[in-house]
């Protein structure tokens, strides 16, 4: 049995790995860079080591001395969390060219998923369903009219090479075809010097829903259910939860199917996540395989009861997966809400900084993985998610009303967070009935404004409690020599007599 | 001792008539107010008025003399103004018509300088690129006018509130 | 619907009551003695009312001014908790009579439950198990002997006005009865003025396991399983768990059928709990019924998924209960323990005081349930009773593995607690193994005493880590002024000597 | 600056021999240890020694040269040896026969008291009952003697270490 984890990461989920791994009573070995010493996750671990200056290119990328901490702390095995070199197929190599046990696929399935066009065929292969498209380039106006007819519009024409929304056209109706298809054609030769592009189906106003899957070394693998993540913010997302509100029995059946068929493809080890377009007809379409644990696993595992990193770790041991599929249940519901360091009133503009002050939700259903703490500094070097806060209760009704209390007790303090933001996601229509889709943010621009509810009564409260505050910072020594005016005798006097009073 | 306090663009007098213990009879502005106010945790107060029980944080601003006031819903500024406030407030008005500093609202690390000392620069073009979290910010001019002094250079690393860029604007009279 | 609930409580439970209120959109009133201003229920309340001077009878036990507060802010229902007015069947009368609902029972159900005699009255009347044994004097020594082999050995004569262990006699062959019961009789003689005793098995080695009741007004009742409740410390539960290891479906179904009957014999209406002995061969017995919700509630919440304090107002409403029995089901495992400020190596004196410091377990499966805060002082007014912590997992034995990873996560600093003691029960062999009963504690205080696991290198960095600190503060200001030797000057120079080496 | 520390009954004398950011060797009695060490929060120190990573809670105890140190899993006593202690441990030595002091390991409130002064105790009389808690405790006499002083009375809310009851030993030579 694995005896001792190095997590090659920081943050909530290094802390979120290192708890698993003591529950297991396996020991964890923490890293970390110039600017994370004081890091919780150095705190929380048995073991720690120094990699590096704090860019993540010297430090939490650096596979060199990863893997000579690895050895120098006798780790028998790597967890390499998300984001960093969590999908990096080069890394899983070393590691295992070490000797190391790598808690995650293989460096095949890594690369096999890293690539679009290639998991796209692969998918194709596999039976699973891909947005209908093409990959040849078409010749004749007739060919291409012919094939987006096929296909259906709306659809999109995107360059082969292309990315960063280059080179791509959104075309409604056959009229505007061959023009849009030319432009496009032209604009990826002088973007990319290749003129290939290919056709796909716009999906309109999609859903985001992902499936969590299992799969350990003798290719059982296993689905535990879905995650609606509609709720994002340039591409980035904010709110998830599981069931999806979208979802029907039918339809789950039948993507987790697909989903398993997806993982099963590339031989897939492992926790992994297939994400999915999904269009309100419930069509669904293969969006892309993120070999890893996702950050909104917990919701997940609130619903299944199944600790996700335990699995991956026993899986990585080389042990038979025990759960069986048709013995998974999902009780009741669970909602995540990523907190960031961010000003949602201000172009949620980063906020890094000193955590003055800190008080979490407790309480009935409510799950909080974080790793900052009062007096922790926010380094801007790398993400800025302080925590993620999980709720989970028998119905979505009552499970959005719980987070809306977890929102109202979570106090933090010295840096602008996104949690009045989700406080007003929870309080949108649209979220509250759960007709929403990936546009959900956009078009909820109005509810999600900041409101100042604040009316001439709690101003004056406010102004008489900062008036309390500076009377006592007054009082104290120093601020007595800050202020060089013949005020300061008389504040003396005045505090002298306040003491009078107050006794 | 009485004093005044602003909140957004309104200014008010408070005045502790009477205290008993946490109990404050005060005037704030024209209006007399019973509070019960007791300090819990280091900044923190908790404030019953009229039976509702509200949390306050008092968290410093820049200066010595403002707060960001933090409710369980919101946050307010909050300046008390004293003498030497009213005094550097008057002292400003002398010199407004002087340079603009850009400066970053938080820490990070300068990625860019697109100017150089002397160059001319009109307003909304883009002067300096900072990162912070894996995220890159653009801060524009805000005048027309004149790099004055430059006090970063690229890869630097600053503090919420440094000095990045002094720009003399031009006056087109 | 009930919009605005008084909870005539503090501490722990009263925060608890007032999460389930703001999940429910309902305004909470906290009501508070000299010594709560701070306290955490006063500040998490909508509205908050000071009731009177710190000790109990002047404050939370007054209930002419609960009443007045309730009618001052409008609020049309009363939450008693636990402790203080819970089970006061006078209380209940006269919040009913002023026109304002009690969230409890009936009066009527509080004062049958009250009273030790009645209820078991009732209880054989209503076919639930008792302790056999007798409430007849019996007059001579063969009917003594007859009753006594009817009932078995060992068994234990009980004053019937007794109380606190006088007038108790425990018998455990009959050549000792005769004269044991002749001493019983004069014993409750002289302490109570009454000779009368009865007969009563004594259960050699029982396990305390309760059932979680529910009833509404219509007379549907349900069970909620059971709790596990025998690590006690006298008398006082320290852990509980959900299911019990003693746990058969076919005791499980027995046991809960007679809670229900239990409940049902008063007519009770709202959450309760009856109390059971249980052997080794799973006889069961009623012990009592406890009117009002229990501290170890969450364990069931947990397991079942149930919020019991909002099942408690939609009752107190007049609401049908929605919760069919056949639809209940125990998922996973629960435990909860109590963290008390006690010094458990110092035979568990109470340790008030101020809270220096607090870091809270996160993370999967974990749920806190406390008030204090950092700066918060505890009053030596009220309870010991800190927080509770309980966790929850698939498994019993992954739910201990939780949390012990708690337990190493939580610190509370400024108060002794009883963490470390907790630590211990959990790594107790017949805790592991499932196999205790109410005298684990006492059976098992090798286990569970205090070891110093510190070894020389420890002593040394301890000591380094203080000198470090002792440096600081000499450096400080006010230190300085302390020192008023010739040694603060070079002090001074030291500190600007590291500063040097510092850069 | 070397100074001796004592935790437990061993002594031991602390030198820093050279520090380098959080780096510090250090001489502690007879052995050298190379230690990471770095201020987290108020009080709480980070420690890295071998790789191991450890937690230390500094809680001032009763005197400003005595702490509680406490880590995950123990806490320790622990005395800083300065010139000032050496030379109250020498005094109290001269002291040493003096008065007995019962005094409250904790805040609470005195229930009863069952001796006068003047009053003969032995040793294992209880003197002063004191409760906290819902719970009460009784306070006995250590030694076989004659109240000396009382401080408090019935009622009174008493602090940690507060003298309660002064007790002359009497010496049965």
């Amino acid at each position: 049995m694995i005896k001792k984890v190095l997590v090659a990461n920081r943050g909530e989920i290094a802390v979120r790995i290192m708890r698993s791994c003591r529950e297991m009573d396996i020991a964890s070995v923490a890293v970390y860079s110039s600017a994370d010493r004081k890091s919780q996750h150095v705190r929380y671990a048995n073991e720690a080591y120094y990699i590096g200056p704090s860019p993540s290119k010297e430090s939490y990328l650096n596979i060199e001395k990863l893997i000579e901490v690895a050895k120098l702390s006798g780790a028998d095995a790597i967890h390499p969390g998300y984001g960093f070199l969590s999908e990096n197929a080069e890394f899983a190599r070393r590691v295992i060219e070490a000797g190391i046990r790598f808690i995650g696929p293989t460096p095949e399935a890594i690369t096999a998923m890293g690539d679009k066009v290639t998991a796209r065929k692969i998918m194709i292969e596999a039976g699973v369903s891909v947005v209908p498209g093409t990959n040849e380039n078409l010749d004749t106006d007739e060919a291409l009219q012919r094939v987006a007819r096929e296909i259906g519009y709306p659809l999109m024409i995107k360059a082969s090479a292309g990315g960063g929304g280059k080179g791509m056209r959104l075309v409604r109706s056959e009229k505007e075809l061959v023009a849009s298809y030319n432009m496009a054609k032209s604009e990826a030769r002088t973007a990319f010097g290749n003129d290939t592009v290919y056709i796909e189906k716009y999906i309109e106003s999609p859903h985001h829903i992902e499936f969590q899957v299992l799969a350990d070394q003798r290719g059982n693998t296993i689905h535990l259910f879905e995650r609606e993540c509609s709720v994002q913010r340039r591409h980035q997302k904010v709110v998830e939860e599981t069931p999806s509100p979208l979802m029907t029995p039918e339809l789950r059946a039948k993507m987790g199917e697909q989903a398993v068929a997806a993982a099963r493809s590339v031989d897939y080890v492992g926790a992994g996540t297939v994400e999915f377009l999904v269009d309100d007809d419930h069509n669904f379409y293969f969006l892309e395989m993120n070999a890893r644990l996702q950050v909104e696993h917990p919701i997940t595992e609130r619903v299944t009861g199944v600790d996700l990193v335990k699995q991956q770790i026993l899986i990585a041991d080389g042990q038979v997966l025990k759960i069986k599929q048709e013995a998974l249940n999902q009780f009741g519901h669970a909602i995540e809400c990523r907190i960031y360091a961010e000003d949602p009133d201000n172009n949620f503009m980063p906020s890094p900084g000193l955590i003055k002050h800190i008080t979490e939700p407790l309480g009935l259903g409510v799950r909080t993985d974080g790793y900052v703490y009062e007096g922790y500094e926010i380094p801007i070097y790398y993400d800025p998610m302080i925590s993620k806060l999980i709720v989970w209760a028998l119905t979505r009704e009552e499970a959005i009303q719980r987070m809306k209390r977890a929102l109202f007790e979570y106090k933090i303090t010295g840096v602008k967070t996104s949690i009045p933001f989700l406080k007003r996601i929870m309080d949108t229509p649209d979220f509250v009935s759960g007709k929403y889709n990936t546009h959900f943010i956009e078009n909820n621009e109005d509810y999600l404004m900041s409101r100042n509810d604040c009316n001439q009564e709690c101003e004056d409260l406010a102004m008489f409690v900062a008036y309390l505050d500076y009377l006592e910072k007054l009082s104290s020594v120093n601020m007595n020599k800050e202020v060089e005016t013949n005020e300061a005798s008389s504040w003396k006097e005045y505090a002298r007599r306040r003491n009078v009073i107050r006794f | 001792m009485p004093f005044e306090l602003r909140i957004k663009d309104r200014t008010a007098k408070v005045e502790i008539l009477d205290q008993q213990g946490s109990f404050y009879q005060v005037k704030i502005g024209e209006k007399l107010y019973q509070i019960d106010v007791t300090k819990v945790e280091s900044g923190v107060y908790s404030v019953i008025y009229q039976g509702k029980s509200i949390n306050m944080e008092m968290i410093e601003g820049s200066t010595s003399n403002t707060y960001i006031v933090n409710t369980r819903s919101n946050d307010y500024q909050v300046a008390i103004i004293d003498a030497k406030t009213r005094y550097l407030e008057a002292r400003k008005g002398d010199h407004d018509s002087g340079e603009t500093i850009i400066s970053s609202p938080m820490p990070g690390k300068i990625v860019r300088l697109l100017v150089k000392k002397g160059e001319k620069v009109a307003k909304g073009d883009t002067v300096i690129i900072v990162s912070a979290m894996k995220m890159e910010s653009e801060y524009k001019s805000p005048v027309d006018g004149i790099i004055a002094k430059i006090f970063v250079k690229a890869d630097d690393v600053v503090d919420a509130h440094q000095p990045l860029v002094e720009i003399e604007p031009i006056n087109e009279q």
